[in-house]
């Protein structure tokens, strides 16, 4: 995994040309994949803590004979195909060639470094994840403007467990997200008090997506 | 009447549901902050439809971005399938769309209604869009919507329990009868759109994901499943609704919203339920019982 | 007027600087308020008290200066940097601001109970009969007529409506109330009883008040401690009866010696 | 060597070329005949009447041609003509409950005595541009003859808002009977406070974008109505004139009006019990949107007598009824284009008089300063020489 300062000059360097022959294809029928890709984003966003599978056909994104560990989930990369654009500026952890590439070919986003500019962030290693409010927690009058970020974990099922309540859940929901430091929880936790400002996220894993909107209660059982 | 449109059918030269994908993208990140911070206003460029404003644009936007082909449709317009603006929309996503459209409630994925909440209860796997004229429920006490932006992020509602307190010193009760504000997740007041108060208790807790579009000022919102919705009131003067001292003139409903029909010179007068679906499914059910 | 100040000021502000265009605002004014303690601000208009006054109650922006305030928690609060929705709640239960004329500080579509409810409103009171309850207590406690709860504002006369608009921000039991001019503009009698008012009011609600004025015999009722403003400075402070029985700035004299005897 | 401007009207008369060349576009088509214009463009022609106010199609339907579609120029022309008709007298108030209706609805219950007539309207039209009108002669969409006056229906139509009177819910507009003669717009110019007949002559001729701006803002917050459309009806009016020679009315003519009534916000107080308040809205032709500002704007001109706060511009009778008229709008807008160079000229020599001021001004303080500088920078002369 290249460590965050290795991958800061990303922008800059090769921001020239997308290499054709390499390029990762995007959906193939753009219109209805993308209705479909957003449905479940929606429905996940509505109802944290239900795990929802994208079924969207899209091939797999490997860098050049990397290990599987560099293998970007599926339901990452097709949320930000389906969602980006060029008024959204995108952040990646660590470099990913392809996933830059497809990005600024199949949606035209641009991508930044810049955690506070960047409407959507895909962390690829959740361990070395940066601070939460590094990223921009929206203000008062437009909570909106706050960033959604795709978390990378090993697993949505066989996690310790914990305890979601709030909007979108009846009364409570046990989930259980495996490879979400501590650190994350506690971070979110601080963040609460400024709602409506704070951050929203999906934890993505192969196909499937966890949704946790800001306004999730988690306890850590 | 479950009529799937051919292909043909659809209007050429134009995008599924009307709407181009750029516009589609924006309107459902709006959609998804919407979500996330329930009941808050996300402004959105709303984008001329071949509908006025005023008549459901903000409606249409919002389920122009999120149908799909396997979707069922239902349009309701005063709870009736057959008002002329309820079919007039059914027929634009016929056309653009292709999608299947109903008017049994239990059938509809995707319900987009105008001025009420169907009497049958939704379930998980339904989406209700509603119409919104006037999205800021402070807009009559405070016009200025930099002013009244100002309120929703300070939560500063006092004005508004002030016009109630008020209401209550003119009329004996609070007297707002539809668009009556409700404050969704114990957070952010919000106008339920122009449904009658009758409807308000159905926004509780309601396991279908409500959406909210208005397109002529450019907010849509949004009331996550089972989530929190109170319609303002005093400890003393709860919140009530409507109860009706006659029943359906066609199923003998006590229970829902009836319109009132003039049907002679002198005045006379017939009540019949506003939900046309509802009461044609009670009415079948008496005739098989 | 026998006051021993409390070790921590309420307020504490330290080279406080407003400048309009060419004209007014303040220059470098240091001031500490004491929880309990009224203090008049005197000088002529055009002397920047008023300017002053809006710029401690963070109404008006600040081009220079520091202004710490001390929550009911102790926490020694950097105004200037408090973000805006703390800024609002401070000023929803902390404080008071009574404004020179009525008209500024009701709302006028509304009854005079609504509109000593409505802090309680906004803080959270859901209770329509307990409302009409300290609505009708508070005048009473102001001296109008309860019976007229349910009148509107203009039905009142000049110095009932501004008894109104100090009940309306005495209701919610503040620790600090600025006042701009609460007297002027009513005939003395009026202004005599209403100032006998906020005397007994301030004492019994251990009141810090901040009270501007141009009136030398306003100061000297209400105020435990003085400051006298010309053109923006403070050319003298301290407690009352020394200031007023023995001025030591030139212009503090002169502005003694022009007062009628009250 | 200066000459001086002269030739002002060989300018004019060539104006006047240019503009009906403009008017007449390429020869290679067809001229607009005037007919064409009242049949085809009769929505304008309504507006141009309404504002103009004056009831013929086909004057309507000239000035428009004239103006080359400009509406508010054509408006303008037909008030100027307007001008040389002599007054006969003022006829009998309108019957519009013996309308010919070919479009009523109302929006305030779902069905009414007389039923809801959708007739003619825009509203569901999908508004997507239909190419095949591009082709000339294209088809006959549907047989058009049929859909006019004949499909209109004679049957008694009572207004919506008397039945809401039978329960007393409604204030009614009856005149009492010692109300005074309503006066007449264009015979005495407006003075404040106007009676509500007076207005409503205003709003009538007032321009529509003006009205629906208005109307719009009062729904919007500003103002505080909450207008239901109680009743909206389109048809033809018999016109019906007194003559004293003969002792009674006699019919001189039909028209197409657009007439509608808004429910609106209760009003009462301790004694009085609330009743809902009417808006009114009248204009010629087929002319809803005019009429339906016009009743939303005529109930927020009411605030004052129904005891409301007046708390903004659309209830503000002076700032509406002062800047409604599109005719007087237009010219004193666009007199700006008159040489004004005599004021501009003193305008400029004030502001020159003022500059030069500070500059001397400027100018003095910074020879003091000057010599300020040189006085300090000068050695003290007793020092130097004691040293």
């Amino acid at each position: 995994m290249l460590p965050d300062k290795l991958s800061s000059n990303l922008h800059g360097a090769d921001a020239a040309g997308i290499d054709l022959a390499t390029l990762t294809p995007g959906f193939n029928d753009t219109v209805h994949d993308s209705q479909g890709v957003f449905r479940a984003l929606l429905d996940a966003l509505s109802r944290p803590g239900k795990i929802v599978s994208i079924d969207a056909v899209l091939p797999d994104l490997d860098q050049d004979g990397s290990t599987a560990a560099a293998h970007v989930p599926m339901a990452a990369f097709a949320a930000l195909l389906a969602l980006a654009d060029y008024s959204t500026p995108v952040l990646l952890q660590h470099e990913h060639r392809g996933l830059s590439d497809a990005l600024r070919f199949h949606t035209g986003a641009p991508l930044t470094h810049d955690h506070a500019q960047a409407v959507f962030a895909y962390l690829h290693d959740a361990e070395s994840m940066p601070l939460l409010d590094a990223f921009s927690l929206g203000d008062p009058e437009t909570p909106e403007n706050a960033a959604m970020l795709f978390i990378r974990v090993d697993s949505l099922t066989d996690g310790t467990p914990m305890t979601w309540r709030g909007p979108g859940i009846r009364d409570s929901h046990a989930v259980r997200i495996n490879g979400v430091p501590d650190s994350f929880w506690h971070e979110r936790a601080l963040l609460a008090s400024q709602f409506p400002c704070g951050i929203d996220c999906y934890f993505v894993h192969g196909g499937s997506v966890i949704g946790l909107p800001r306004t999730t209660r988690v306890e850590v059982v | 009447m479950n009529a799937r449109i051919e292909e043909s059918a659809m209007a050429e030269g134009y995008n599924f549901a009307y709407l181009d994908e750029q516009t589609k993208r924006m309107i459902r990140r709006a959609l998804l902050k919407a979500v996330a911070v329930p009941g808050h206003q996300v402004p959105f460029a709303s984008r001329e439809m071949p509908l006025p404003y005023g008549w459901g644009t903000g409606g249409l936007q919002v389920t122009s971005a999120i149908i799909g082909r396997s979707d069922t449709l239902k349009v309701i317009d005063q709870g009736s399938d057959e008002t002329t603006n309820a079919v007039n929309i059914r027929r634009f996503f016929a056309r653009t769309a292709g999608v299947a459209t109903t008017t049994r409630t239990v059938e509809a994925s995707i319900i987009q209604t105008r001025h009420r909440i169907p009497e049958t209860p939704l379930t998980e796997a339904q989406i209700l869009v509603y119409q919104v004229p006037m999205p800021e429920p402070l807009f009559r006490l405070e016009p200025r919507v930099s002013e009244s932006r100002k309120l929703h992020a300070l939560a500063d509602y006092g004005l508004i329990n002030v016009k109630y307190y008020e209401d209550i010193v003119q009329h004996g009760s609070i007297a707002t009868t539809y668009d009556y504000p409700v404050l969704v997740n114990d957070r952010y007041l919000t106008s339920p759109s122009p449904i009658p108060k009758f409807d308000n208790p159905k926004m509780h807790m309601n396991p279908a994901l409500q959406l909210f579009g208005a397109g002529r000022e450019r907010r849509i919102y949004a009331i996550p499943p089972y989530t929190k919705v109170r319609s303002l009131d005093f400890e003393d003067h709860p919140f009530t609704i409507q109860q009706w001292d006659h029943e359906c003139a066609l199923c003998g409903s006590r229970d829902s919203f009836l319109d009132e029909m003039i049907v002679d010179d002198a005045g006379a007068r017939m009540f019949v339920c506003s939900d046309s679906d509802y009461c044609q499914e009670r009415r079948a059910a008496q005739e098989d019982a | 007027m026998n006051f021993s100040t409390p070790a921590l000021p309420l307020l504490t502000g330290r080279g406080l600087t407003k400048r309009y265009d060419g004209r007014g605002g303040c220059v470098d004014v240091d001031i500490d308020i004491y929880p309990g303690e009224v203090l008049c601000i005197v000088g002529e208009s055009g002397s920047g008290k008023s300017t002053l006054l809006n710029a401690l109650a963070l109404r008006t922006p600040v081009n220079d200066g520091t202004l710490h305030y001390r929550s009911v928690e102790h926490e020694l609060l950097d105004l200037f940097a408090l973000p805006m929705p703390r800024r609002r709640m401070l000023a929803r239960t902390d404080w008071g601001f009574v404004h020179q004329n009525a008209r500024d500080g009701l709302r006028h579509g509304v009854s005079a109970g609504a509109n000593i409810g409505e802090p309680l409103m906004a803080n959270g009171a859901r209770h329509y009969g307990r409302l009409r309850e300290t609505a009708s207590d508070w005048m009473n406690q102001v001296e109008l007529d309860a019976t007229r709860i349910d009148e509107l504002p203009s039905a009142f006369s000049g110095g009932m409506q501004q008894r109104l608009q100090i009940a309306r921000n005495l209701v919610t039991k503040p620790r600090l109330v600025f006042m701009d001019e609460p007297t002027a503009g009513l005939d003395v009698s009026v202004q005599a009883r209403l100032l006998d008012l906020l005397r007994t009011l301030t004492a019994k609600l251990h009141l810090a008040a901040l009270i501007v004025t141009h009136d030398i015999g306003v100061a000297r009722l209400l105020a435990h401690r003085l400051m006298v403003m010309k053109d923006g400075r403070v050319v003298e402070s301290g407690l009352t009866d020394q200031v007023l029985d023995d001025p030591q700035h030139p212009y503090t004299q002169t502005l003694v010696a022009s007062v009628l005897p009250v | 060597m200066y000459v001086a401007v002269k030739g002002g009207e060989r300018a004019i008369e060539r104006s006047w070329d240019l503009l009906s060349s403009n008017r007449r576009g390429d020869e290679a088509v067809a001229e607009l005949s005037v007919d064409q214009i009242r049949e085809q463009l009769g929505l304008a022609v309504a507006r141009v009447m309404t504002e103009g106010s004056v009831y013929d199609e086909e004057l309507a339907a000239l000035a428009i041609k004239q103006a080359a579609g400009d509406l508010v120029e054509a408006i303008f022309l037909l008030r100027a003509y307007r001008t040389t008709l002599p007054r006969f007298g003022y006829t009998v108030p309108l019957d519009t409950e013996a309308m010919l209706t070919e479009r009523r609805i109302s929006a305030a219950f779902k069905d009414i005595p007389g039923g809801q007539m959708l007739g003619g309207t825009y509203d569901y039209t999908q508004r997507l541009l239909d190419f095949s009108l591009l082709a000339e002669g294209g088809p006959r969409a549907v047989n058009t003859s049929t859909a006019n006056h004949s499909a209109a229906q004679q049957e008694a139509m009572p207004r919506v808002l008397a039945l809401l009177d039978k329960e007393g819910l409604i204030e009614q507009e009856k005149q009492h009977a010692d109300a005074p003669e309503p006066g007449d717009l264009s015979r005495e110019p407006l003075m404040f406070p106007v009676a509500r007949p007076v207005r409503l002559q205003n709003l009538a001729r007032a321009d529509e974008g003006f009205l629906l701006a208005v109307g719009y803002a009062t729904q919007r917050g500003y103002a505080n109505s909450h207008p239901f459309a109680g009743e909206i009806r389109y048809g033809e009016v018999a016109v019906e004139l007194e003559l004293e020679e003969l002792g009674f009315a006699v019919e001189i003519g039909d028209i197409d009006i657009t007439e509608c009534q808004m429910i609106n916000q209760f009003a009462g107080s301790g004694d009085v019990p609330p009743t809902f308040t009417q808006g009114y809205g009248l204009a010629f032709g087929h002319s809803e949107r005019k009429a339906m500002a016009m009743a939303l704007v005529d109930r927020a001109l009411r605030a004052q007598e129904l005891g409301e706060t007046v708390s903004s511009p659309t209830q503000d009778a002076e700032f509406v009824l002062y800047h409604s008229d599109n005719v007087e709008a237009s010219g004193f807008v666009q007199h700006l284009k008159l040489p004004h160079y005599v004021d501009f000229q003193s305008e400029l020599e004030l502001l020159r008089r003022l500059r030069a001021g500070i500059e001397k001004e400027a100018q003095r303080e910074h020879e003091a300063d000057a010599q300020q500088q040189a006085h300090e920078a000068q050695p003290e002369p007793s020092e130097e020489n004691a040293a």
